[in-house]
């Protein structure tokens, strides 16, 4: 047992899957000698080389659209993509090619591509490197898109993303790097990557979140027990596919849900998850589903991010509407 | 816009000639074609190839005139372009199309079939590309020069190239156009080739349109020469002139193989049909640049040639006709008899791995199809 | 009054709104002699110049980057892109400088820029020809976004469009460029660009849609009348912003609600649309709001798009399943 | 990766120069300096401009590791190539920045605590760029050189190049850096701006790294011969010359306003600093390179040339040090001030005309921020 931070655990898992499999590279800007403007990929060139861990032109569009390529010729292309703010020059290659290809040839060629993206405000950026792009890979079909939300999760989904045969939409909630250290187990066995995890169980509402969020609607959830209300806390872990079994179950208990993300709110994942809660379990529901979302404005300046973003009070005051309901 | 007016390639074209449109063998300081140990033999296969690649054309236009295909991206006239840069390159070699390189692909053993499917409807142009090393058709303009660009980076990493080994060193060619030499990706598939000096051959067919815009639009000067600014060798070929395209491919491909890098190839032709079956070209051009062009045929000028020398005689023309005839009757009826996709298949084709809400939408798009069988 | 395609309500809608506002400039693809290749913009070329009418190189994020500068200058560019499928190419350009250059400047750059997007199938054409990209932008701030569902509407809305101050991304469902005729009355005054409208009173349950989907949810509520079913018809026409007024009210009398959109079912506009609902008219709703959407695959191969697209049959059978609820 | 062991401009870079490290005027065919009638004051005041464009740099630089700023773009050591440039434009000549230009703000009369806003996170830039024709910071690698190629359309269609009236005709620039060339989106505008012919000088600051990226991870030859490809042209100045800058940007944009279309600059300079203040150039750079960079220092040569030429004397370098002072403390008590945005004003800048659904959630905040309000 080591204890970790995100960005480790990161760099770990990606090492190992890259002395696992000696199809796996890594491409992008600056991950080779900087080891990448957050170091996930630090050391990794040194130790595999420039064939494997490859510094690229500063073009997103072209280290995707070369990404499909290497894997056609049977590589496993995990790709970098600085912020979030700078996968749409590549936008195209991914809904696309990198999306389509297989649904194209009809399964006679395989994507097997990890795109990772360190996405989510609330590091003091400027603009553009605090955006959460989430529902616009997740509208695409032919993508896969989940998001790590502690170290552990990090280390196990990022092996298991670059061993998954279909691409990877793989969102790092930057914010989170290097916040926290937990306990890493090597030798545990991880659940699936496209599942759903109950953190917290609860009865009176439940709490839906991914990445970013997740640390905040565990602490609300324990704000809220000091107020004598029980929260259930879901992690979703992947946004497409979703993994609603658990969450169904939930709040057929609970009766209420509250979701959460740092996306804005108008057509976030929000909106589908509210959806099909209220198709599923719509006779259980005591209250609309109720979304807790960044606004449907730009990413604002650093200074008032902190405003934008959902936090611990607008979880709970939408913890409060529901139960009003 | 008269300044498009006189036909272009009067005069002041500088390119790789090895066979003029009269039918002549002229010789090139820098290229020269090599046609094996039968070299009439040679230039008589490409014939035959043209023959049969311009019949797989018209007899896709036809079916497509007839409501059996959606629409259709003809190559009328670009024929010397294809057939020589695709017998040009060995087994190993890898192809990027666009979706008009049916003479390519005829080239690599691809059935036609397999692209009717896609202008039919029927499929979106499945074919396996490891099969015959030539990659699916890529309608997004530009796309595939990056995957051609990359599968070359993967071509480097095998250690494939530069080895002396001739069955080994690998080729990868990406087709495009004269319009797509606009698009980004394009110009950043340049920049990653010659980054990694990547074993990619840049094959532009200007056919001097993209749809209704002359290649005045795309670039003011030659295209061949925009590789001067990325730094890597770009060469302009008479590209109805089938044995010059052979020549100046083969040498490109060689120069790739042995680990040199990229190379840009101008094919300056024309395209003499429509942009497609749903393109009226009346619009935008005059007959007069057409029938300029048609003075410049891919085939007449190869048929001249044979006939002249006598390299061939009736009968391989008969023959060859025949051919294309059998060719024909084939697509035609193999047309008609591909099998409409099961709706429920496109569920299937999504992932490698299907997701179980993927596979519950299907389940339930099934149940709701068998209602209507109930209610017949 | 004339009889008029919507493909001609729209070609002389942008005559109008150039000959009214010199800076009015088209962009595009083919847009100039062959007057693109839906000839929406047939003869414009001819009579306003190429200074007015410009054909561009083929490069879409050219055609939005430079546009942005044009309206930097004073010009309002309606850039016309080819097919739906080609827009993502000009994806970072959108998402990234049209939408946000009025908020990063504090209002001090407008962008009033139109970019019409031909959308949506069933024209039997190849690949990336049918998409419905809609959601991708009603979830970027910044962005407009509407669609016409006829010519009235495609005659109006265009003009509206162009003389708004904020970048519009305009939706035209190709299937109907030449599906129908309408009356045209020029001297007539339009309704609000950013307005829904009630095409259809009923009072079992209400029928929501755009653009395509329109004609087909108002033959849907023409069968259902002869099964004794009363439905609602709304045609959104705004996706962004949403105009939910009428939705609401109609919600709140019928109590069931079916939405559709060709584009996929995962992350639409429905998801959002029946999460606003449910989130208003919770007390009101005897159903959760159903959505019938095109799968979550890609597009198809034209043999097969039929059974893709949202139908009538496939509307009807909602409505039941709401019905039934 | 000891190719990059070599300090580069050694010797074989081949650029305009008109003033060498050493403080030597020397002559060149095709560019002279045009100080006007006052050269010497013109010098100074270029001297005078870079000292204080590098105070703003270093102050901000203090700022940000004060935590005042939170990050700041370094120029230091681009000072010859952004007053250079700078200097040479016309008031009705537009420009577009990256983010690091802020020596050309300064030159266009931009405050730069505009700039520091940015950093600071107060607001993104958001000074309204008609007031000095200077537009905001652009961010996404690039995106910039298709605005401006697309403002240089808007020129020409407003009559305003090639008039010969000296006010009104008019040439944009587009800065950008070495990294940038890789974009698609700046290839895309050598393309617009060459079909158009538009009058676009595409300045590009090769500063040698884009981040831990060298230049030749970007081009495998020089950058300036980029423009080749595209068919104009191209020319590499001394980026640490300011009189060089000045005469090679001064003759792109005459050429440019005259109707001539557009012009590639190559600034070759370097990035004494780090990428920005969060980046640490010791994991990829040695310090060998720095040092001899350090050699070629933009102020200090012409500090020497006006010395030892006694175009300049104790009291003048005094008085600009001062004044340096001055701005120093300005920036430091001006940036403490900048004031918050209020939480509320993200909701009313979002469009031109606001929507309702925006205004009721900025209704629906307002309420909630209340309530914290009332409980307090
Ligand atoms: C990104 C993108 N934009 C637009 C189109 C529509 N389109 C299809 S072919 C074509 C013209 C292509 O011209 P060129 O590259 O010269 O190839 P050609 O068709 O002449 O072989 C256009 C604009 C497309 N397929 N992809
Ligand atoms: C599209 C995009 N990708 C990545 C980045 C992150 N990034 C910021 S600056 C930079 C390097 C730019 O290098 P160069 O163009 O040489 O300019 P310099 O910073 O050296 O002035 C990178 C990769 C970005 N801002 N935009
Ligand atoms: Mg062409
Ligand atoms: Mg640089």
């Amino acid at each position: 047992m080591t204890k970790v931070t995100l960005a480790k655990a990161l760099n770990m898992g990606l090492r190992k899957a890259m002395e696992t499999d000696p199809k796996v590279l890594i491409m992008g800007e600056d991950v080779g000698k900087l080891g990448g403007v957050f170091r996930i990929t630090d050391g990794l060139q040194k130790d595999f080389g420039e064939d494997r861990v490859i510094d690229s032109p500063l073009a997103e569009s072209g280290i995707l659209g070369t990404a499909v390529g290497l894997a056609m010729r049977g590589f496993r292309p995990v790709c970098e993509i600085q912020f979030d703010g700078f996968v749409y020059p590549a936008y195209d290659q991914i809904v696309s090619q990198v999306a389509k290809l297989h649904f194209r040839t009809q399964g006679a060629i395989k994507m097997p591509m990890v795109i990772r993206i360190p996405f989510g405000g609330g590091i003091g950026a400027v603009e553009h490197h605090s955006e959460s792009p989430e529902a616009q890979f997740a509208h695409t079909p032919g993508l896969k898109v989940v998001s790590c939300s502690n170290p552990v999760d990090g280390y196990w989904m990022i092996q298991q993303a670059i061993a998954h045969d279909d691409p990877v939409v793989f969102l790092e909630p930057k914010r989170q790097y290097h916040a926290d250290k937990a306990d890493l187990d090597e030798e545990a066995t991880p659940p699936p990557l496209f599942s759903s995890k109950v953190l917290r169980t609860g009865s009176d509402a439940t709490l839906l979140g991914y990445g970013p969020m997740v640390k905040t609607l565990m602490k609300a959830a324990e704000a809220a027990a000091g107020e004598g209300r029980s929260l259930e806390v879901i992690d979703l872990r992947t946004l497409s596919p979703l993994d609603m079994g658990p969450v169904f179950e939930s709040v057929r208990k609970t009766g209420r849900a509250v979701v959460a993300h740092e996306a804005h709110t108008n057509l976030g994942m929000g909106a589908e998850i509210a959806a099909r809660i209220t198709e599923q379990c719509f006779y259980s529901l005591q209250a609309p589903v109720l979304r807790v979302g960044g606004f449907d404005t730009p990413y604002p300046p650093a200074r008032i991010e902190e405003e934008y973003l959902p936090d611990l009070d607008r979880v709970l005051d939408a913890v409060d509407r529901t139960m009003g309901f | 816009m008269t300044e498009y007016l006189v036909p272009r390639a009067e005069g002041d074209v500088q390119y790789v000639q090895l066979l003029t449109p009269e039918g002549y063998r002229v010789e090139h300081p820098d290229y020269a074609f090599d046609g094996g140990e039968d070299e009439a033999g040679t230039i008589r296969g490409f014939y035959r190839d043209m023959v049969l690649t311009r019949r797989i054309d018209t007899e896709s236009t036809a079916l497509q005139r007839h409501g059996e295909l959606g629409i259709w991206a003809q190559l009328l006239g670009q024929e010397a372009a294809q057939i020589g840069s695709g017998r040009a390159l060995r087994p190993q070699d890898y192809v990027f199309p666009t979706y008009r390189e049916h003479g390519v692909a005829y080239c690599r053993g691809l059935d036609p079939l397999r692209l009717l499917g896609l202008f039919r409807g029927v499929d979106q142009g499945a074919w396996d590309p490891h099969v015959n090393n030539f990659a699916n058709y890529t309608i997004v303009i530009g796309a595939q020069t990056l995957h051609a660009t990359g599968y070359a980076m993967g071509v480097q990493r095998d250690g494939a190239v530069g080895t002396g080994d001739a069955d080994r060193d690998t080729a990868v060619v990406a087709y495009f156009g004269d319009g797509a030499s606009s698009q980004g990706d394009v110009n950043e598939s340049f920049i990653f080739a010659a980054s990694y000096n990547a074993p990619v051959v840049f094959f532009c067919q200007n056919n001097q349109w993209a749809i209704s815009e002359p290649i005045e639009r795309q670039s003011r000067i030659p295209l061949y020469q925009r590789a001067r600014g990325f730094g890597f060798p770009g060469v302009r070929v008479d590209g109805n002139d089938v044995l010059a395209v052979h020549a100046v491919t083969q040498a490109a491909l060689q120069y790739a193989r042995e680990g040199n890098g990229p190379t840009l190839v101008e094919a300056y032709t024309y395209r003499m049909g429509a942009h497609t079956t749903t393109d009226d070209p009346t619009r935008y051009r005059l007959t007069d640049e057409v029938e300029y062009w048609k003075l410049r045929d891919p085939i007449a000028r190869v048929k001249v040639y044979l006939t002249r020398n006598g390299l061939a005689d009736h009968d391989f023309f008969e023959d060859v006709e025949r051919e294309a005839e059998e060719l024909g009757a084939r697509l035609r009826d193999g047309c008609r008899a591909l099998p409409d996709p099961s709706p429920l298949s496109i569920f299937d084709q999504v992932y490698a791995e299907q997701t179980p809400e993927l596979e519950a939408q299907r389940d339930e798009f099934a149940a709701y199809l068998d209602s209507f069988e109930g209610a017949h």
